[in-house]
């Protein structure tokens, strides 16, 4: 089984998945964007960090996910967080440290979550949230909840220890995680090959004993349907497996850098294939969405993040006074 | 009352835990039908079933990950090091996230790690060390110590329980080396709370672990030489029981820190900066600090025993101190 | 002399050392090419080789494990940490091998880790950590934390070929911050040596790294209102200069002890337990500490300037450690 | 290629390296029986951990090496040390905790090592030898010495993040390190279904980029003729593999265990194929030494414990005036 597109199923698709798999991912953008532009505009404090042209891989696995399912996103994955229900507003509140914000103020940028969504908070520490996202599940199982995980990971991330240790750990409890490998082919600056050596990272499933799956990260529309039927056979046979979408990332690593160490022959080939444009135009031609009707959700996430931002900035900062409320939980 | 090892103390109040709460689930090394390297948890498989008590990998970072997960989502995980000495293969697990996890999101943490650690025994560099001063340094993070039994009993049963991540530092030496009587049930304690082990007016040793039992000892030895010399077990090392120090530094005048970890940055430099701070016009001497050396734990006996602080050492330092 | 700022010193030093002795090498992640997230490298991969300046996996572990079998094989590795946080990952290499290796087999283990460390920034709790007070508790390991570019790039030379494993602490703020003129040549240091950075004898600061120039900002105040404050930059932290802290500790009597990191058990604890044992019959007032809370680093400005050392607040406490 | 056995290349072999395969698998095996009797006559400071068994892996892998080579050898590994150079009576000297001994009574037991043997000196924690070994190999070969690494990792030490790191950084950079698994089944009592859930941890090579073989590692003629091929390789074409070696532990994990969790029919099947009678065996049979030379080594490795063991008794103890010399090494 590989991710391949299924063009009939397209259609058999309630409408709004498709619609809700674009506003994620436009939403996402549009988000970003503007973050972009702050960022630009010396309106951020710290670094701005963004996953533009990896839309396509947090939009299509929450489409395909259930209620209590668990999610560890990291830096490029904003549309988990937007696919699991966070507004445009709680994300402007957290980049602009406000005081409601989901961190109030204590985590600034990607570092958000949101328990109620099932959305963990990362750490920066690249693979500390995989085995987290696997304890999750397994504690939700245990206490009867159908949960399903999804940890998201780097190229990069998957030479740490701890994405081996959870990978293997998810395998021996048969724990159903999906362990999504971003392969956008840098690590900050380092390109794959001094990563690891292997051909594809799918083929380190083999060795956990578990199924690796490789998929177009920037098809959406076929990484959900994927997804979605790996997501229905997990619930009804739990276990780990890997599931590494090819992707790019189309800005630096943060705004700071430049990225011109990036193969520009790469960035032209998958400028042509953004996962927006294609699930847009795919969608269309498929009939299920009308242009108009994808211009109509784009006006209203730009209208979203204008409204959010202009919100945000109104609201106040921390208080001082409680740096060290809340340090421990009360007994 | 029962009479109780420090281990069965602990057996004691992780069964007690477990019974009263179905949702403390216990792993780590061998722990499951083997019943971990000091079968702390013998017969809990058994008891509650492979679904509450199991083995893993040999992954600590997956063991510290997967309880931040766990008790996040209503479980209350217990996870067994098998040597605390193993805990720095993964501090950033327990550093970062679990120690500042409510902090950024509101959301507490409730989980334990045990660790059995310190030396006396043979074990070396790599199962003996003691960390205490590592872990009392990450903020959002608990670390309890006890010295007795019965303290062990009740601790760790409030540990499992506390809302934030808790490490249950457990003195190997003690395992066998200390019984005690111990009422049949657990008893209600809060952590943070310093106990006066004995009393006494010339000096106060501050410590905690097994050199509480050397502290008693020295302290024994010198009341035979007319010396009232006070023991404090700090038990919980963070938050700790300042006020308890600071009231033992006015009752005495005079004190003492013992630890068997190294000396620079050791915990016991931490009591000895709080005392010169907030006790300073209380003092008739300097504070004094008995530690190991900054040295690896040596394995031979013949080394470990001068590297090891002991009732002989805290003695004569105890007289240099009361005599200064 | 040559202007440098505290980055461009360690640069200049890292190449020096590097032009000097062939069995150098740098590796971490994204220092070939890219030449470092702080840019550190930049060049060096064109000057030294792909050889002696590459990219590595994004794995801890491997880094200082690798570095302690190339420093046992005849070669000097300098491993960069992205950010000192991260080190927390793989502690048990330094803490267990390389701090013990010396001390176990007699052969020793001159590997260098470059950690930038501290905040400031808005780096958040996982790009801002002050980790010093864990390394320093390592037996078998040195730690340098220099404040000054001259000293950053003295001491990052001398750490690089000294024979023992040397954590060196690089505060981020500083990179850019701190600019000085420099002599053209590296000047031979030994790691070990305080330095008094401003005479003074109401009282003295001890500290290192950003919250030098922090005190010094306090003191140059203070100044203006006739208080004349000594301040001391430890610029190595294990072993450290005990002599010099009892020096200045008998030369003004009264102590404060300031660092960006967290208070329980950090350096500062050290250092006031030092001052407290050996110059107890010199203070006229109680060994302060003046650190960060027990807080993880906050994110927003409003919070982190609560949380952080400055000079305002160094002056506030110098204030009344002296009319104590 | 698999690490089958190839009979006709027997004779071909000097017969100095089956008799030093011999005697490193006797002394070791009669050096580790002394070493039991001791701890149960309580004349041991400590545990005693043994390879008995084992003895194949270390005795094949270090003959088949080269005088740069270096290796990283864990718990079941006295015929690493011995294959190396390194003498009873040392490693008595070890085991007694003596002033003169490999690590000065500073560490014990199994936590020796020679440099000049190219032999490293263990920490306890699982993994953490592996990217020490890459590391000085790396380095060896920087300085022009043709060095391959030997690093010995059990099954249940293939879980840590540190076997993940290692492995996956020799990969990257052609480091040519063997990393020898010993799969003897059980991880102290968990048995290996706890520890990993695929079928031959051989099958992690794939995910590295790297081969991976499965040896019988009670076979020690057998594996030393495929290690002898595959060191000559690595040194022609540099490059790290993974090799699987099956094998079990015959005793508990140290003399304190009674190992009664272990499968008896697997303890009959392992002892009934005993690494030390199976070369006996074939290497007479092929007519490469005569049984009478067989029992010559044997009672010659006897003496030698029998002295070295009598010698490091009457050596001094290490004095403890000298507990904080050499922390550091001098500037
Ligand atoms: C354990 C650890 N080491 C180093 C870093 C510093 N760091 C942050 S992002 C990054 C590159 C990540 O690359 P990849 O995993 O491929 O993710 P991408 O940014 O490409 O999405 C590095 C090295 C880190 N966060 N964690
Ligand atoms: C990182 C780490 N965690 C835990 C331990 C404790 N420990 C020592 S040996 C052992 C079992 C090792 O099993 P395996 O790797 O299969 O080697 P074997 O003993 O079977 O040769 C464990 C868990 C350790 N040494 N290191
Ligand atoms: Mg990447
Ligand atoms: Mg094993």
């Amino acid at each position: 089984m590989d991710a391949v597109t299924r063009k009939t199923e397209v259609a058999a698709v309630p409408k709004t998945v498709w619609t809700g798999l674009l506003r994620t991912m436009l939403l996402s953008r549009k988000t970003e964007e503007r973050l972009i532009r702050l960022y630009h505009q010396a309106k951020i404090y710290g670094g701005v960090y963004t996953g533009v042209g990896q839309e396509g891989i947090g939009a299509a696995t929450t489409s395909a996910s259930g209620p209590e399912d668990l999610f560890t996103p990291l830096i490029r994955n904003m549309t988990v967080h937007i696919g699991r229900g966070e507004t445009a507003l709680n994300i402007f509140r957290q980049w602009l440290a406000r005081a409601n914000g989901p961190t109030r103020g204590r985590d600034g940028n990607v570092h958000y979550g949101n328990l109620k969504h099932g959305v963990y908070t990362m750490i920066s520490h690249l693979g500390a949230m995989l085995p987290v996202v696997v304890g999750g599940v397994m504690a939700k199982r245990r206490r009867g909840l159908d949960a399903v995980g999804f940890g998201y990971i780097g190229d990069g991330g998957t030479s740490t220890g701890d994405f081996h240790e959870a990978v293997n750990f998810a395998a021996v409890y048969n724990a159903p995680v999906v362990f999504v490998i971003e392969n956008n082919h840098y690590a900050y600056s380092t390109p794959k090959q001094f990563q690891y050596k292997c051909a594809r990272l799918a083929d380190r499933a083999a060795g956990y004993g578990i199924e690796g799956y490789q998929a177009d990260g920037n098809d959406a529309v076929g990484l959900y349907l994927f997804c979605r039927d790996l997501v229905a056979d997990l619930r009804a046979k739990p276990r780990a497996v890997l599931l590494e979408c090819d992707t790019l990332r189309m800005r630096g690593h943060g705004e700071h850098d430049d990225a011109s160490y990036v193969d520009r022959e790469l960035v032209a080939k998958y400028a042509a294939r953004d996962p927006i444009k294609l699930a847009r135009e795919r969608l269309v031609a498929e009939g299920v969405v009308t242009a108009a009707e994808v211009e109509e959700i784009e006006r209203a996430c730009l209208a979203e993040v204008d409204a959010a931002y202009q919100q945000a900035l109104k609201e106040p900062a921390p208080d001082p006074a409680t740096l060290a409320h809340g340090v421990y939980a009360d007994a | 009352m029962l009479e109780m090892t420090y281990l069965e103390g602990i057996r004691n109040g992780l069964r007690a835990v477990m019974q009263d709460h179905p949702e403390v689930v216990l792993y780590g090394e061998d722990i499951g039908r083997f019943g971990g390297a000091f079968k702390m948890t013998l017969g809990f498989q058994e008891e509650f079933g492979a679904d509450r008590c199991f083995d893993t990998p040999i992954s600590e970072s997956a063991l510290f990950g997967s309880a931040i997960g766990m008790a996040t989502q209503g479980l209350k995980p217990v996870v067994e090091l098998q040597f605390a000495d193993f805990g720095t293969n993964a501090l950033h697990h327990l550093l970062n996230n679990a120690g500042t996890h409510h902090y950024r999101t509101g959301v507490p943490v409730p989980m334990t790690v045990r660790a059995p650690c310190g030396g006396g025994f043979g074990g070396g560099p790599f199962h003996s060390e003691e960390l205490e001063s590592v872990f009392c340094h990450m903020p959002g993070i608990k670390v309890v110590y006890p010295a007795f039994p019965s303290d062990a009993r009740n601790l760790i049963y409030a540990s499992v329980l506390d809302p934030n991540p808790v490490i249950f530092l457990e003195n190997k030496y003690l395992y066998r080396h200390v019984k005690e009587l111990v009422p049949r049930k657990v008893e209600p304690v809060r952590l943070g709370a310093a106990r006066i082990v004995r009393p006494g007016q010339e000096a106060v040793v501050l410590t905690y672990g097994a050199m509480v039992h050397e502290a008693v000892r020295a302290a024994t030895r010198l009341s035979g030489q007319g010396y009232e010399v006070m023991v404090v077990d700090l038990r919980t090392l963070k938050p700790y029981d300042e006020d308890a120090v600071i009231a033992a530094a006015a009752a005495t005048n005079r004190v003492l820190v013992v630890h068997e970890g190294w000396r620079t940055c050791g915990f016991g430099a931490e009591l000895a900066a709080l005392v010169a701070e907030r006790a300073f016009h209380l003092l008739d001497a300097p504070v004094m600090r008995l530690t190991a050396p900054d040295v690896p734990v040596p394995y031979a006996p013949e080394l470990e025993n001068a590297y090891r602080p002991n009732a002989e050492k805290i003695e004569k330092a105890l007289v240099e101190l009361i005599e200064y």
